[in-house]
């Protein structure tokens, strides 16, 4: 416990001086409608992250799950445009459409880990691959443009990201429950323990007898499944998808978790961390929009500085340690 | 047996709504064009950055033997001497949209106007807030084009005494449009009118306002004129009066005139300026294209 | 004579953790200076603070008679301390050559890579190990990684050699040209520092012997003073009697028998039944195909032939499939394969049992319990209990990775190089643990290069050579001429069995 | 040398397809012209991607190379239109930007190599950072437009690119020596054998002499200084820099050493294998444009495939090893 505590601090402590700043420069900062503005737009990403945590701990890596955020989104609208004639406009439409964004994100993962565990290419081709194939199969679906759901089963779907229970949205309700369960899984369970062990040695966990091909498989089809699940969040947003959905989004989502102390190499994840690490990022736009620092192109040198800041703190504590 | 010729088609791909445009009417012209001309061959190349389309245009010069070339530049300082290298082959060079940095290369120059782009929407705020009123603006991806169409902005609401809060980058996207104005309204207690400067970027505007549920409080200006939006100014909707043209067909119109220097004797030499007009509920159905993606 | 290299009241911490109390020592010219001591004793320690690597807590260390000034192994080695490590110090992606030269390259700007190799052949020829010059360390087996940590020493041209239980991996010829070796720099005046749980090779090389305990010098003697029994009694505090079990005998059926076993592409032609409450060893040289015999049995490389489990053919594809079969591995490279170094001591304890450990949610409370049971059973020396397993003492490394294997409670167990770097106190726990294993009614494969360890723990014997089966003892049969005659190929008992 | 040329047989194997296919595929492929526009434009990556190849095989990564690029650019151009005025056009003001470029390349490296040797941070955050920060800065300098270089000296410097010795243009030539240059240094010098050594096991490394922090400090300071080079080859050719200059090089240079057979992970590099990867990607972007495959929705598509095929092609021969 000691040594989580020692090391969760640094993004922790980075995390609390952007809401100290975030407060400081802008009074509404604290509003309960901004909160959930931050909260609700990082759990997309952070859905994503906290299944990278698990990719990455286990010695992997997965540039695809932002086109393959696009690619859901456009099969997802596509199929419930194509079911409404069907199926009206109602409760089993929005559930065909969710089970439509699972199951794609299922076999995305799928191929992505077959490719992984089976054929034996690195992580980076693989995902590299994916991902100029995802998002180039939104742009040609789309034919250019944008996949748009239909308007009145977006008025419908509309709540599933703006409405909530007792006044908390959904998103960040959905992305609380994942943090908790991935936290507990990396934590207390043997999926996770065989993840950091794979991670730091494949050899010795197949030495013991763990299944690392299918713990390795497993790791790229849940953040499959978490990317669907991001999506059916991310549609009644904006209701459409197209080629620029998603943009990025591995990239903040690899950010994140590094941010929140989890090792690039593998071995040893922190599904807190990334937590922390998507808010911090998140965190970072949002003071840049709320205040008037200097000329929006500085923006993302702002931000740059901010992400290494951030590391340096953590660093500088458990650096000590010698690790 | 007549010769038959081959035109270079070179633009930017489908990364926001407007280009995905773009890029769909300038597909349509070819297939249509292909058809009606069987002595006409296009070849079509898109390129995400500016390096890349000279890449595309080298390879055409080289390995696809093309007569004329129609180019949107990415930008149009690095495209520029690859343009004239093509000119200077002794090709028919039709250049889009944005300029090249140096006049006379090109044969046939079709063009929006980005400072009317900005002027007329910057009139519209103009006669329709009254002074001391503030608004919002969105920009699009920092380029030069953008930075002509704010500066014709500013310049055409200057000494109306309406007030810019903010003007932060939207790149022309939704998502990042809806974050960027859930954060103005966090931060602006009263906002009278936006400019979205895109009708994508409006898009994600009108979904934040909903969310915080200010929808009576303010108007919003996009522009380009997405199907949608023109839908929804034909409806009368009170939160979108108008909208500014900047069409995406105007590739086609490229298009075309270049195919007609190769199979007519038409003279098609110039400079075609597509100005930018406001569309309101009076003439949206001119400007209404189901079939369009954009 | 005077000391090249001297210790003065050396403490030293990790944490509030004191692990050497104020020791005192000294290594002279052209002598070998042996240093014994059991598990998590302070040696290795020692020997990283004697070549630089560590710094103690306090006192000096005196280097020709004047307080050293080197800051780090690179200049310690300058000045020509040279220090084998226990643990391997070698880059798995380089070759052979490209480690022994690593930060001492030859050729001005551009590599002479010729020099090097043939340089490095010169020193392989000289410990006659047939590893390749251009073979990856990634590739060779453990034995062959040592020869090639000593060879890289070798070329040191040191004048203070210090060898971190060298012979650990090693067998009986190997070893032997490794004795070679020594009594040559021995011979040139070079000090040597010597440490091994083999007290025999202790008897044997050293001129001079300190004996540590505890983080302390309890004894100092030179050679002929102290015997084998009294360095063993110095070093465990108390008299070490019977070190192996007595003998078991009735044995139950056949649990596992293996017939025309192969693991290509050099294991052929094996086959053996296996009864309840046996311990069969297995012998042979390095190189003879033991561990690959092994690795094919629990599926971990492929394989053809026939197993039949209590009399049923099965086939094992993998760790896990081998584990439901009751049949559990333990490997003898605890660094590469056995245990991950940078986790703590319950996780790597429980890594391949999990399951039994609470699902879906693993107990912490339970795998504490069992943590405590493994550290009492096996005696796992470890200052604290959280630390992480690569900075434990290596024997006490093994120790994990021994109660590990165990906690599968398998019925099968293939133990490879069990007491590998393990004192001789532990050594004997080790062993009437095996054989309370084999009394409980499991089934013990015992695959050793330590003689003494086959013949006085197996219950039959087979001999490997050159990835074919020499031969069977049995019993009686057992004796060390025997085994030996047929690890060295001068018996053809082989052909008939094959 | 056996093993070499079974490990880099796949990605040639790949490249050779590729050659076949495009010869196939538009008779002008072969053409003086075509393959002289394609060596060309591969030098730019093909220089960055040589160092990459540095830093990746002691165990680093760099993802600011690409904003490095459109920032050197844009300090190069800033600097000759100033010094034009003083210089006039003419070979001392090439020049002297060529200084600048090269010296700017070198403290941009230094940055980056100083925050991740001394400051001890993860390579992935520093560059990440930088990556930000070094765009924003082009954005701004430029004001969100464009930095153009004087027209009579672009005119000028123009040969730099487009010109040659012998009919080889400039670009294939500096990135052949960089590249023969870059494949000594891996295999023959300390250099690159303390590069293998340290993404192998630094610690052996330290325990060896070898200076572990200086050797990974001169990787990012001779990638800065190959970015240099690559953009003072690059601005004849645009003349210009802006925000979008020099956009997913990283993740290109990158994906080229990897698919050259250099482990991501550190400690075995091949120089031949970048050399070979870049030609992959930049022969897959020609062939697209040679023939009229599929919609251009679809090319990031086919990109991907290729880029899996290739490294499939590889990893075939080299799994039969066992690896
Ligand atoms: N980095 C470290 N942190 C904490 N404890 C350590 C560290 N290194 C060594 N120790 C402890 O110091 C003690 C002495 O270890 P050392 O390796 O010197 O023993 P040894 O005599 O060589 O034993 P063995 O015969 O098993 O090799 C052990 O208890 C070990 O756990
Ligand atoms: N002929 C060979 N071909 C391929 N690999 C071999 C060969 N001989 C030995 N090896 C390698 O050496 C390793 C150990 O060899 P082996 O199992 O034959 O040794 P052993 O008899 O167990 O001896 P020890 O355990 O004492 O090293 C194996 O893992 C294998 O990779
Ligand atoms: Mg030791
Ligand atoms: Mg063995």
């Amino acid at each position: 416990m000691r040594n989580l505590s020692l090391s969760t601090l640094g993004p922790l402590a980075a995390l609390i001086l952007l809401v100290i700043l975030g407060a400081w420069l802008n009074e509404n900062f604290y509003s309960a409608g901004n909160i959930t503005n931050v909260l609700a737009r990082s759990a997309f990403i952070g859905m994503i992250a906290v299944g990278m945590t698990f990719v990455i701990t286990s010695g992997g890596l997965d540039l695809s799950v932002g086109s393959m955020a696009a690619f859901i989104a456009g099969m997802m609208i596509l199929a419930m445009n194509a079911m409404l004639p069907r199926l009206g406009v109602g409760i089993p439409l929005v559930l065909a459409g969710m089970g439509v964004a699972l199951g794609v994100g299922l076999l995305a993962g799928l191929g992505n880990g077959l490719l992984i565990t089976r054929a034996r290419i690195e992580p980076f081709i693989v995902t590299l691959g994916t991902m100029g194939i995802f998002r180039s199969l939104v742009t040609w679906i789309a034919d250019g443009g944008t996949l748009s759901l239909d308007f009145g089963t977006r008025e419908f779907y509309r709540p599933v990201y703006y409405g909530g229970l007792f006044g908390i949205a959904w998103p960040i309700i959905v992305f609380a429950i994942i943090a908790v369960l991935g936290e507990v899984a990396m934590r207390h369970t043997r999926f996770g323990r065989y993840c950091e062990a794979i991670g730091s040695n494949d050899k010795v966990a197949r030495y013991s007898a763990v299944k690392v091909e299918r713990v390795q498989l497993w790791t790229y089809v849940i953040l499959g499944l978490l990317v669907g699940l991001a999506t059916i969040l991310y549609v009644p947003r904006l209701g459409s998808a197209s080629g620029s959905t998603g943009l990025l989004w591995e990239l903040e989502a690899i950010a994140a978790v590094i941010i929140g102390g989890t090792a690039l190499k593998g071995g040893y994840g922190r599904v807190w961390g990334t937590v922390v690490g998507v808010l911090i990022l998140s965190l970072i736009d949002n003071i840049l929009n709320l205040a008037d620092l200097v000329s929006p192109y500085l923006n993302g040198a702002i931000q740059g500085v901010i992400i290494v800041l951030a590391v340096v703190l953590q660093r500088g504590k458990s650096s000590a340690e010698g690790r | 047996q007549e010769t038959t010729y081959t035109i270079g088609v070179s633009i930017p791909s489908a990364t926001h709504g407007f280009m995905g445009g773009l890029n769909w009417h300038a597909q349509q012209s070819i297939a249509r064009l292909e058809k009606a001309y069987p002595n006409l061959k296009f070849v079509l190349a898109t390129a995400g950055e500016p390096g890349k389309q000279v890449d595309d245009i080298e390879d055409m010069l080289a390995t696809r033997n093309i007569d004329g070339l129609v180019v949107l530049p990415f930008e149009s300082e690095p495209l520029t001497g690859p343009v004239k290298a093509v000119k200077d082959a002794g090709k028919w060079v039709t250049v889009v949209d944005r300029g090249l940095a140096v006049e006379g290369i090109e044969d046939l120059y079709v063009a929006g106007d980005n400072t009317a782009f900005g002027r007329v929407a910057g009139e519209y705020f103009k006669a329709n807030l009254a002074s001391g009123s503030k608004i919002v603006i969105l920009r699009g991806i920092a380029t030069t084009l953008d930075n002509e169409r704010v500066e014709a902005f500013e310049k055409a609401i200057d000494g109306s005494g309406i007030e810019i809060l903010d003007k932060q980058h939207g790149n022309w996207n939704r998502d990042e449009a809806f974050t960027v104005m859930q954060d103005y309204l966090s931060k602006y207690p009263k906002i009278d009118a936006v400019w979205a400067a895109d009708d994508d970027m409006a898009i994600g505007v009108m979904e934040a306002i909903a969310q915080a549920g200010r929808e009576k409080e303010m108007w919003i200006i996009g522009g380009a004129g997405m199907k949608e939006i023109v839908k929804r100014i034909m409806d009368k909707d009170p939160q979108l009066p108008v909208d500014v043209t900047y069409p995406p067909a105007l590739i086609s119109a490229a298009i075309e005139m270049t195919a007609l220097r190769f199979v007519s004797d038409t003279p098609v030499y110039g400079r075609f300026i597509i100005g930018s007009t406001l569309i309101t509920p009076e003439n949206a159905a001119r400007f209404y294209f189901p079939d369009s993606p954009f | 004579m005077t000391a090249i290299l001297a210790l003065h009241d050396i403490r030293k911490s990790f944490g509030p953790i004191e692990i050497l109390h104020g020791i005192d020592f000294a290594l002279h010219p052209g002598e070998v200076h042996a240093l014994i001591g059991e598990n998590g004793a302070g040696k290795s320690t020692i020997m990283k603070i004697l070549g630089g690597f560590l710094a103690a807590s306090s006192g000096q260390v005196l280097f020709e008679g004047k307080p050293a000034t080197y800051r780090s192994g690179a200049e310690a080695e300058a000045q020509g301390i040279v220090v084998i490590h226990q643990e391997f110090n070698l880059a798995a992606d380089l070759t052979v050559s490209q480690n022994i030269w690593l930060g001492r390259e030859m050729g001005g700007w551009l590599l002479d890579h010729k020099a090097m190799r043939v340089a490095t052949q010169a020193l392989l020829d000289q410990l006659e190990c047939r590893v390749s010059p251009d073979a990856r360390i990634r590739d060779l087996p453990v034995s062959d990684r040592q020869m090639v940590e000593i060879a890289k020493a070798l070329s040191r041209n040191a004048r203070v050699l210090i060898m971190d239980e060298p012979s650990a991996v090693l067998t009986g010829h190997e070893v032997e040209v490794l004795f070679r070796q020594i009594d040559r720099l021995r011979a040139q005046g070079v000090a040597l520092l010597y440490t091994s749980h083999r007290l025999d090779e202790v008897a044997h090389l050293a001129d001079r012997v300190t004996v540590l305990r505890d983080g302390a010098v309890v004894r100092q003697a030179m050679r002929g003073e102290m015997t084998e029994d009294g360095m063993a009694t110095a070093m465990v505090g108390r008299d070490l009697k019977d070190i192996f079990p007595p003998r078991r005998s009735d044995f139950g059926p056949v649990v596992l028998e293996v017939r025309d076993f192969a693991v290509p592409p050099l294991v052929s032609g094996i086959g053996f039944a296996l009864r309840k409450g046996e311990v069969l060893g297995i012998s042979g040289l390095v190189g003879s195909g033991r561990t690959e015999l092994a690795e094919g049995l629990v599926g971990l490389r492929r394989h053809s032939g026939t197993v039949l489990r209590n009399g049923a053919e099965t086939t094992i594809r993998s760790v896990a499939g081998a584990a439901e079969q009751g049949l559990a591995y333990l490997t003898e490279d605890r660094k590469e394969r056995g245990l991950l170094l940078a986790k703590t001591l319950r996780e790597n304890l429980t890594l391949s049992t999990l399951d039994r450990f609470g699902s879906p949610l693993v107990s912490r409370e339970a795998e504490e319990k069992a943590l405590t049971q493994a550290i009492s059973d096996f005696d796992i020396r470890a200052p604290k209990r959280d630390m992480a397993v690569g900075n434990l003492s290596g024997g006490n490394q093994q120790k994990v990775l021994l109660a590990k294997t165990m906690l599968a409670q398998p019925e099968v167990i293939i133990i490879d190089e069990p007491t590998r770097g393990i004192d001789i106190g532990t050594k004997s726990q080790i062993y009437h643990f095996i054989d309370r294993l084999a009394r409980e009614g499991r089934s013990v494969i015992v695959i050793s290069s330590d003689m003494p360890e086959i013949l006085g723990l197996s219950d039959r014997v087979l001999v490997m050579r050159q990835g074919r089966m020499a031969g069977v003892l049995d019993g009686a049969e057992i004796t060390e001429t025997a085994v030996v005659r047929l690890v060295m190929g001068t018996t053809e008992k082989a052909i008939e069995n094959a």
